[in-house]
């Protein structure tokens, strides 16, 4: 069964990939959708077998490579970690697959579409269940891979393919720590085997390695590498620069990929980890600060964005920064309870800003939405819902809520109830994120769904209603970035909902986000039915969750108030008050300006990484390989012989008398060279 | 003494001689130094007690070598006002080196009167020939008898030398002269009548083509 | 007697070549009679080679389908035989052959039986290096493909072509030369020409430096290593396409195989002490010519960058010192031979349409040209080193192996998988992706079947051989670890547990003595 | 006494100035010619006078060889002398450079 | 008198079989010649090459009596060694020459003759046991040598190769015999086998001399630098097959007599020369590989070329062992085969009035007007160069060998490098012909004979000659070793 769940996603794939064209577009939908759907459905099962029936196996496959005493096997590990993220693959994927069947019905590549989105399902399905850390990478490279092809769908953007490039290449240096952790880890556990590496960590606690020649920690290090995959592939601190460009692709990518699935990859690798990081508390120290940092620098870049799909995109990367926190001080269920259901939530936020999108005639601006409450109320239910949940909207101490009240507090709570000086940072910075989480969930919500209508200013709308074919299937730019003012007034544009089969998959997520929460919370993070549920798939402390339970009230509370004060500021700035905006913007030009070009971390990394590395190539090329190696090798060595020809030839100079002097000096020399032996030897 | 004075005058005009070869503007003048240094050495020759040698290099030396130097010199019809003996632009550089190369010989020279008589020489395959310099006979006889004898392979090899020498001046300077009628007996001999005559039959008007 | 397949397998192809040359007929007769004859025999020479790998036994270290002619005698003799290492390779040759005759199909106008003929010698050639187990036979044949790729490069190559192949000859002969001094000292030594003894023969360790040296010179060379790697862009961007994967595919094997065969079983000692030269100069390979590909504009250029970098991969791997490490280096080079031979295929492909190599002069062929983009991409991902492909497996053992010989290469080495991602996405994306701007480019038709023909089975091959690659790591299993245990009697280093600091070693650490123990041999070696 | 180093020593200086004539002379060629001859003249003193101070005749016989062989070489060379004269008017010996390099 | 005979005439002349057959078969062909003048050319021709092959048979001799003449001459492996490639490469300079000849109007029956007596004076040279028979021996093959450099009659550059050869040859000479009177009053013998004990036991500064100025005399023999300067000018003025002829044979013999000297009559006192010689090889190798590069003219080219290849071979003399020997006739062997072919080659190209060709453009796009010839033109340039698997590599190999096993590293590594350098201009000729597209229209073939010879010397250059290395190393050895342990 759970090779089917597995496999099928790659077939499906193969088939609508190398049947392309041949085979139509309704064909290849209705193929990998299926298969998707079957997945799902058998994910769910294998999801209740062995969540809370005792089954737990690994599944060999076949053999992939063998070295010396390195065995690697494709291999499928069922436990309830894997179950968890099966269903959270499966089903999100199929359901962003139904949506896609709606959103990309007019592009013309279909079926390399759907076949990108199944062999990333099967990429992730990969990941998820490798009993190994190099089957694990395959499958972490695949996603990599398929998130490339998938950003890069619109392969004539040259902005897509920025991106895409971006996204595989900011991977690949979370890849290189990665690789380097496995390195070490087969170095010292002489495997790659999750379980055995999980199993002996434990034991090398203290334990020193040389590397890059200094005498360094044996488990901090390995976990600091490793965990340097996980910032990559989840967009941390540092490396998260590739997930907001990432939105140049299609919307249902973003929704899958770049939110529900993908970039929960590094937090499930820490997850599947844990007993490895437990035994690395300076490491754990780190992924907390990391987390805290991270879900605070995106939390404040997300509440200037415009674009409605880098907002989310920040808050993806915020909510992952959340989940690492709680990881790093040892909440590993509570990490992958909001990884659960955030995938809902943030699924959902995605695929109703993409059917926003799509009835915005692909704007993306939110300075050009505003009072699409009534034109696609279907849609802003979803939203509702999404934002409700990411939020955290629920009644203290009462524990009823969205799901995102349970999962997030529930990590609030634990960094709280850690103890250490980093889980109190990370509580503090986790209540201040809630506050900002709150704000720009809501100012999303405000600026798209209320005010008045600002269409008019949109030159995508233009289009629409001058009947010209969107920017996003023509590939042109527009011929001034530079976006008008926001104009206000309808422009006489008529947004129409979406049709059914993007709205049942919004349906579907909003009920996961409303009700996620409420039936996850005690087997995710129950204090007893957590390990049960769990049963040694990752260190679940029940400790850390009875402490966590049992926090100050206040502190309980002060998420609810974060939200609720967030929520304030926005309906303040965005609903009550709109043109007060101004007045903060100019007041706080500098840091307004700062997170709107997102700490400037492009620039940063522009100007430290890519100039230099192309005027080193450039460097290299003209001034190393051409203008010293050649020029003092080959070229010069040529030169140089070529000169001596030219005395050669010059001494040659057909005179007779030359050449018996040449003839002489040669006699000469040779006999002085012989006289002083000679006497000498007399 | 009388010895001494003899081979200092002979030994003098012979590098003077050897001097002015290679320093007179005129050729023909060259050659006719050319042959008073071979005279003079010949009389050194003497004063070594190889007549024979000596002989020998005034009749074939002087006398041919030399004298074939001015026939060509003759021959040549050269313009001797544009012939000066000029030297290379390294003069001095050569002329350094000269006396280099001839310090290194006059050492190397020097080393005999040093040394004494080479007497680690004259080995056992010479003794045979040693016998026959010093003996009764006389500096000739005793050169003819090693000559055909032992040495029978290399004075036909000499004359393979000389024959080559012959061959090559001929092959390289003769010339055979166009037109110049030579009789051919056999040809002569051969002659017959129906190569000689026709006999035609023209009929009138019309020539004979010949 | 046996079959003598080796044998066979080298005199076949020059047979073939002699036969094609003087090939009756007028001008196209022979064209196309050329073309027949060089596919039919490398077609057969991949029959043979794949008998040979069903035929052989994969359990053992020992050199299998021995001949021995003692024909040049004194000098050396006619003896042939393979072991696993040389197995692989082998198999690489004939199984690129035929693509390459097949890649030549067209856009060889000119002279093509002498073409077709220089690539018969090669394939014998190349056969001979890794069959050979003489010494000196080794050195014949490996010297000997200096000639025909001169031929090709010189007669068919591109504009510049007579620079590159100049450079090509003279650069890798200065390298061989120094390497046939050493095989006459360790002959004059050891008192045999035979390499499988040779393997197991101890040279004095003071002088083993010199040897491993002077095939450093010839080896470093032909990978090629940083820093006299500048022959093979020039000689890449020059050749024609078949000529670039031959190149590419094996001649720079030739010098890993070198280091594989010789430098390591034959000089262990030196190997260990000149450890830190091949990191050093392998770390800097890698990322030099990654940032050089980065800047590149000629595609073929690029790609020849990238392939000093792959290259570099090999060496860390070869200098690591355990099975992981070996094994991944010789997975590596099979990888390349095929991926880089790939890609310079698909150059090959767009060039023969558009005859440029300028990136700029591309843009959006995914648009006219979709299957051909599917192709490229799967070897820029393999080219990347993607788990699930060639390229990665090799890639990953060799880290892997030498991250216990020295962190510090593997570290710096890794950088290479992200430039690696970088140039050639960027590649990639100038070349591939976009919108189509030139009217050439829209112009242009999707692969031919000879075009399919040719990728197919190398985009089979790098997928078998990341998805299941032991059965091309099987054959070298037992030679290579002959030479890890020959090397670990030197006293190779290798961190293996953890907590001991006494084992640990730095291997740069070790570098800073080092000059001076070479200074002391130089000192005795002149005495 | 004159020892044998006397006669070396103007062999030694005879030759000297036989090659000195060729190597320094760029007029005439038949100077060079003549200067060969003064090679072989001192060459011939030093057989002559080691044969005569060894009591060994193999000397002399070498001499009359030298000799012998000089005049079939002074043939050769006046014969080419000749031809090139023929060929070219001049036996300058610095227009002697028709091939160089 | 003739008690101080030692050794019967007959039993001398029987030894000396090979220099009588060749003696009386030049004056018989000679006498033929007079009579039937030039006519009678192509018959004398081809009587020379029966005669060289009787000569040829006749070496093998009687191992017993391996001394004629007194111990002025010796009939050993080495020798027959060095007369079967003599007497190889003059019987093939005769032939190629008939169609050049012809052309030239040069067509003398003379031809024949003289190289017969080169051969003569080189079989002498290569067999000669004294210093006596050395002289005469050179200076036979030197006179003959002059006459065919100027052998081209109404060319000037023939008469000027002439003059420069002879010029300098006559100094060379000078310069032996200085030697050979110093040696000969410093140990009172002129005979090898007393000068090599005696030597052994010490020697003086006249007899130090006297070695420096005779390895002199015989370095301008086989063109070593820095008595090389008459080779360039020689080889472009001497007519083509004349230059053949000089590349080949008497480099192989004053080689063989260098070698014989150096070993025999100075082996004691190796230590002093092997350093001159090592310096003359590497001077050689460098000057000869710098010096080729930039030539314009195939033929002067070919001269470098000779110079560099000497060089080579110059350092098995160096490493002064049986190898080193071994390895010197071996590179002679091949060296003949290789430079007659290349010569050849120039010998075909001509326009298309029939006008020889000596011009390196003139070989562009050889491989498409005559690929037969461009094929043999690139193995002999190959071959030449030392790129294996090509026959030429493998003398080199031999040579670096000997410098190996008798731990000459320095100069070995001098003389790959250089190899490197030299294939430098070797490949340039092989770029002209095969990379660059045709200048002008080339004549045919005009001799089958020639192309015969040609495709005969390409093949043992090929691979396929590396059969050959078997039998030709055997023998170079057996001449080595019967050499030293003389």
């Amino acid at each position: 069964m759970l090779q089917i769940v597995v496999f099928l996603p790659l077939l499906t794939a193969l088939v609508a990939g190398l049947g392309n064209r041949a085979l139509g577009n309704m064909l290849a939908k209705s193929v990998t959708t299926g298969g998707l759907f079957i997945s799902a459905a058998l994910s769910w099962v294998i999801f209740f077998q062995v969540g809370f029936g005792d089954t737990s196996y690994v599944e060999p496959v076949m053999d992939w490579f063998r070295s010396g005493d390195l065995d690697v096997n494709w291999a499928l590990r069922l436990d309830t970690l894997t179950a968890v993220m099966l269903i959270v693959v499966t089903t999100v994927s199929a359901l962003v697959h139904l949506y896609s069947w709606g959103y990309m019905a007019e592009d013309p590549d279909q079926p390399r579409f759907f076949a990108y989105l199944s062999l990333f399902t099967f990429a992730m399905l990969m990941l998820v269940t490798a009993d190994n850390l190099v089957q694990l990478f395959f499958g972490w490279e695949g996603v990599g891979l398929a998130s490339y092809l998938l950003i890069g769908f619109w392969y004539y953007k040259p902005s897509a393919n920025a991106a895409a490039i971006k996204a595989f290449v900011v991977n690949r240096v979370g890849d290189f720590g990665f690789s380097l952790g496995i390195f070490g880890v087969f170095m010292v556990f002489g495997t790659t085997d999750i379980s055995a590496i999980n199993s002996g960590a434990s034991a090398l606690t203290g334990q020193t390695i040389t590397f890059l020649g200094a005498e360094v920690d044996l488990l901090t290090t390995l976990c600091l590498l490793l965990f340097v995959g996980a910032m990559g592939k989840s967009a941390q601190l540092g490396l998260h620069t590739w997930l907001p460009d990432a939105m140049e692709g299609p919307t249902p990518v973003s929704a899958l990929i770049h939110a529900a699935t993908m970039v929960t990859a590094g937090v499930f690798m820490v997850c599947r980890l844990s007993p490895l990081f437990e035994a690395a508390p300076a490491a754990m120290t780190v992924v907390t600060y990391v987390g805290a940092a991270t879900a605070l620098f995106a939390a404040t870049v997300g509440t200037v964005q415009t674009d409605i799909k880098r907002v989310i995109a920040y808050s993806t990367c915020s909510q992952l920064g959340y989940m690492f926190f709680a990881a790093g001080v040892g909440a590993y269920g509570a990490a992958m309870f909001h990884l659960f259901t955030h995938a809902f939530f943030k699924a959902l936020l995605f695929l109703g800003a993409g059917s926003v999108i799509h009835a915005m005639h692909h704007e993306q601006d939110m300075r050009h939405y505003g009072a699409l409450r009534k034109e696609i109320p279907l849609t802003y239910w979803a939203m509702m819902f999404g934002t409700l949940a990411i939020t955290g909207v629920g009644i203290p101490l009462a524990g009823i809520g969205f799901a995102g009240f349970y999962s997030k507090d529930m990590i609030i709570e634990s960094a709280f109830a850690a103890g250490s000086q980093a889980g109190y940072i990370a509580f503090a910075v986790g209540v201040f994120a809630a506050l900002l989480t709150s704000f720009y969930s809501w100012r999303l919500v405000f600026l798209t769904f209320f005010g008045e209508a600002r269409w008019a200013g949109s030159e995508h709308v233009q289009h629409a209603v001058h009947d010209h074919p969107s920017d996003e299937d023509s590939g042109d730019e527009p011929a001034h970035p530079a976006k008008p003012l926001p104009a206000t007034g309808t422009g006489g544009y008529h947004p129409h909902e979406s049709p059914v089969n993007m709205l049942v998959p919004l349906g579907v997520l909003s009920l996961g986000a409303i009700f996620a929460g409420f039936l996850g919370y005690h087997v995710f993070v129950g204090e007893e039915s957590g390990s049960a549920f769990w049963r040694g798939s990752i260190a679940f402390s029940a400790e850390l969750i009875e402490h966590a339970h049992h926090v100050p009230t206040w502190v309980k509370l002060s998420p609810f108030i974060a939200m609720l004060t967030g929520l304030a500021i926005a309906w303040w700035n965005y609903i009550y008050r709109p043109e007060g905006r101004a007045g903060f913007v100019s007041t706080f030009r500098g840091l307004y300006n700062f997170l709107l070009n997102k700490w400037y971390f492009d620039e940063l990394y522009h100007y430290v990484f890519m100039v230099p590395a192309m005027w080193l190539g450039r460097f290299f090329w003209k001034r190393g390989d051409e203008g010293t190696i050649d020029r003092f090798g080959p070229n010069g060595l040529s030169a140089l012989v070529v000169r001596g020809s030219g005395v050669a030839r010059y001494i040659q100079s057909g005179y007779l008398y030359t050449y018996a002097l040449v003839m002489l000096i040669g006699l000469a020399a040779a006999a002085a060279w012989f006289l002083p032996q000679a006497l000498g030897g007399q | 003494m009388v010895e001494a004075i003899i081979f200092y005058m002979l030994a003098g005009i012979v590098l003077i001689s050897g001097t002015a070869v290679i320093l007179s503007k005129n050729p023909v003048h060259s050659v006719l130094w050319l042959i008073l240094a071979f005279f003079n050495s010949a009389g050194l020759f003497l004063l070594l007690g190889a007549e024979f040698l000596a002989m020998l290099l005034v009749i074939v030396y002087v006398g041919a070598v030399a004298v074939l130097f001015l026939f060509v010199v003759m021959m040549l019809d050269i313009d001797f006002a544009e012939l000066r003996a000029g030297f290379v632009s390294y003069l001095p550089f050569g002329l350094i080196l000269a006396g280099v190369l001839a310090a290194e010989l006059i050492v190397a020279a020097g080393a005999a009167a040093l040394i004494g008589q080479p007497e680690m020489g004259v080995a056992a395959a010479n003794v045979a020939a040693g016998a026959a310099a010093s003996g009764d006979v006389s500096n000739t006889e005793a050169i003819g008898a090693l000559l055909y004898t032992r040495y029978v392979y290399v004075f036909q090899g000499a004359g393979m030398i000389l024959l080559t020498a012959m061959v090559g001046a001929i092959v390289l300077t003769h010339r055979q002269r166009g037109g110049v009628k030579k009789q051919n007996i056999m040809r002569q001999v051969a002659r017959r009548p129906e190569d000689a005559v026709r006999i035609t039959k023209p009929n009138t008007g019309e020539g004979v083509e010949l | 007697m046996e079959f003598p397949i080796l044998t066979v397998m080298i005199l076949l192809p020059l047979i073939s070549g002699a036969a094609l040359l003087l090939w009756p007929g007028d001008e196209d007769g022979r064209a196309n009679s050329a073309r027949w004859l060089a596919l039919g025999t490398t077609l057969i020479e991949l029959v043979l080679g794949i008998a040979l790998w069903l035929g052989f036994d994969t359990g053992t270290s020992a050199f299998q389908y021995r001949e021995t002619v003692p024909l040049f005698e004194p000098y050396f003799s006619w003896a042939l035989g393979i072991d696993g290492i040389s197995l692989v390779l082998i198999a690489l040759s004939v199984f690129l052959m035929p693509i390459c005759i097949l890649a030549s199909w067209q856009s060889v106008k000119t002279r093509v039986p002498e073409y077709m003929a220089a690539f018969m010698l090669m394939e014998a050639l190349m056969i001979g290096v890794f069959a050979a187990t003489d010494l000196f036979l080794f050195y014949v044949m490996f010297e000997g493909g200096l000639i025909p790729m001169y031929l090709i490069i010189g007669i068919w190559g591109g504009t510049n072509r007579i620079y590159a192949s100049y450079k090509f000859f003279l650069y890798t002969l200065l390298g061989s030369v120094l390497m046939l001094l050493a095989m006459m000292y360790m002959v004059s030594a050891a008192e045999t020409t035979d390499i499988p003894t040779l393997m197991a023969y101890d040279f004095d360790p003071q002088v083993q430096v010199w040897l491993w040296l002077a095939f450093f010179a010839s080896f470093a060379v032909k990978m090629p290593m940083w820093p006299v790697h500048t022959w093979l862009p020039d000689a890449h961007v020059q050749a024609p396409t078949a000529g670039s994967v031959i190149l590419a595919g094996v001649l720079l094997k030739m010098g890993g195989y070198g280091f594989i065969r010789f430098s390591l079983p034959m000089f262990p000692d030196a190997s260990v002490e000149l450890m830190w030269l091949v990191f050093g100069l392998s770390m800097v390979a890698v990322v030099y010519t990654s940032l050089v590909a980065l800047a590149q504009n000629d595609m073929k250029k690029l790609i020849a960058y990238s392939s000093v970098a792959h290259m570099a991969f090999v060496t860390v791997g070869l200098f690591g010192f355990n099975q992981q490490a070996l094994e991944g280096s010789i997975v590596v080079m099979l990888s390349h031979g095929l991926v880089s031979g790939a890609l310079f295929l698909c150059v090959g492909v767009v060039y023969d349409r558009l005859h440029t190599r300028e990136i700029s002069a591309y843009g959006g062929v995914a648009n006219i040209m979709p299957r051909y983009a599917i192709f490229f991409m799967l070897f820029t991902m393999a080219s990347v080193g993607l788990p699930g492909t060639s390229g990665f497996v090799g890639e990953f053992l060799v880290m892997l192996g030498a991250f216990k010989t020295s962190t510090w290469a593997v570290f710096v080495v890794c950088t290479g998988i992200i430039l690696g991602a970088a140039y050639m996405l960027f590649l990639y994306r100038r070349v591939v992706f976009g919108t189509v701007t030139s009217e050439a480019v829209a112009g242009m038709r999707d692969l031919s079947v000879r075009e399919y023909i040719c990728l197919v089975p190398i985009a089979v091959a790098t997928l078998w051989m990341g998805i299941a690659p032991n059965v091309f790591i099987d054959p070298v299993r037992a030679p290579v670890a002959d030479i890890v245990a020959r090397l670990n009697a030197a006293g190779a280093p290798q961190q293996e547990v953890a907590g001991s600091a006494d084992d640990v070693s730095a291997p740069l650490a070790g570098a800073a003595n080092l000059p001076a123990r070479v200074l002391g041999a130089v000192a005795e070696a002149t005495e | 006494m004159i020892g044998l180093e006397h006669y070396l020593t103007v062999a030694a200086i005879l030759f000297v100035l036989g090659v000195l004539g060729i190597a320094l002379n760029r007029k005439n060629v038949i100077v060079i010619l003549m200067s060969v001859e003064l090679i072989l003249l001192a060459v011939n003193i030093n057989l002559v006078a080691f044969s005569s101070f060894l009591g060994d005749l193999t000397g002399q016989i070498f001499a009359m060889f030298v000799l012998t062989v000089a005049a079939g070489e002074a043939a050769i060379g006046l014969a080419i002398l000749v031809l090139y004269f023929r060929n070219r008017g001049t036996i300058a010996v610095d227009q002697i450079n028709q091939m160089k390099g | 008198m003739n008690e101080l005979v030692m050794q019967p005439l007959s039993q001398s002349l029987s030894i000396a079989a090979p220099e009588l057959t060749l003696a009386l078969g030049l004056m018989s062909l000679l006498m033929l010649g007079v009579f039937r003048g030039d006519r009678s050319l192509v018959g004398l021709t081809w009587g020379a090459v029966i005669i060289y092959i009787i000569a040829g048979l006749s070496l093998v001799n009687d191992p017993a009596s391996r001394f004629a003449f007194d111990g002025l001459y010796v009939a050993d492996n080495f020798s027959a060694f060095l007369k079967v490639i003599i007497f190889a490469a003059a019987g093939v300079c005769s032939v190629i020459a008939l169609p050049y000849l012809k052309r030239a109007r040069s067509d003398k029956f003379e031809y024949p003759v003289i190289i017969m007596l080169a051969a003569l004076g080189m079989s002498m040279m290569v067999s000669a046991a004294d210093l006596l028979s050395l002289y005469v021996g050179l200076e036979l093959q030197s006179l003959a040598a002059y006459v065919l450099a100027a052998f081209h009659r109404n060319e000037a550059r023939s008469s000027e190769a002439g003059l420069k050869y002879f010029v300098l040859g006559a100094l060379a000479s000078g310069i032996l015999l200085y030697g050979i009177s110093l040696v000969y009053g410093f140990s009172g013998t002129t005979s090898f086998a007393v000068l090599g004990p005696l030597l052994g036991a010490g020697s003086s500064i006249g007899l130090t001399i006297g070695l420096v100025f005779i390895l002199a005399g015989l370095a301008f023999k086989v063109s070593a630098v820095p008595f090389h300067m008459w080779t360039p000018d020689v080889y472009q003025g001497a007519p083509t097959p004349v230059a053949a002829f000089f590349a080949s044979a008497p480099k192989a013999a004053a080689m063989g007599l260098l070698v014989r000297v150096s070993m025999e009559a100075f082996g004691g006192i190796a230590d002093q020369w092997q350093q001159v010689v090592a310096f003359a090889a590497v001077a050689s190798m460098i000057l000869g590989a710098v010096g080729a590069i930039g030539q314009t003219s195939i033929k002067r080219l070919l001269a470098y070329s000779s110079i560099n290849n000497i060089g080579f071979a110059l350092i098995g003399l160096a490493s002064a062992t049986a190898d080193g020997i071994s390895g010197v006739l071996f590179y002679m062997a091949v060296y003949l085969a290789m430079t007659i072919g290349a010569f050849l080659v120039v010998l075909s190209l001509r326009d298309a009035d029939g006008r020889l060709l000596d011009e390196m453009n003139a070989l562009s796009g050889l491989s498409r007007s005559r690929p037969g010839m461009a094929l043999a033109l690139a193995i002999f340039m190959f071959s030449l160069a030392g790129i294996p698997p090509l026959l030429g590599f493998w003398p080199k190999f031999s040579v670096f060998n000997a410098a190996i096993a008798s731990e000459h590293y320095v100069l070995a590594v001098i003389g790959v490098v250089t190899s490197v350098v030299g294939a430098f201009y070797y490949l340039r000729v092989v770029k002209l012909a095969y990379f660059d597209e045709p200048l002008g229209v080339l004549a045919p073939q005009e001799s089958r004979i020639n192309g015969a010879v040609m495709a005969v010397a390409a093949i043992f250059c090929s691979p396929i000659g590396m059969l050959a290395i078997g039998p030709i190393v055997r023998a170079a050895q057996s001449a080595s070793v019967s050499m030293l342990s003389f």
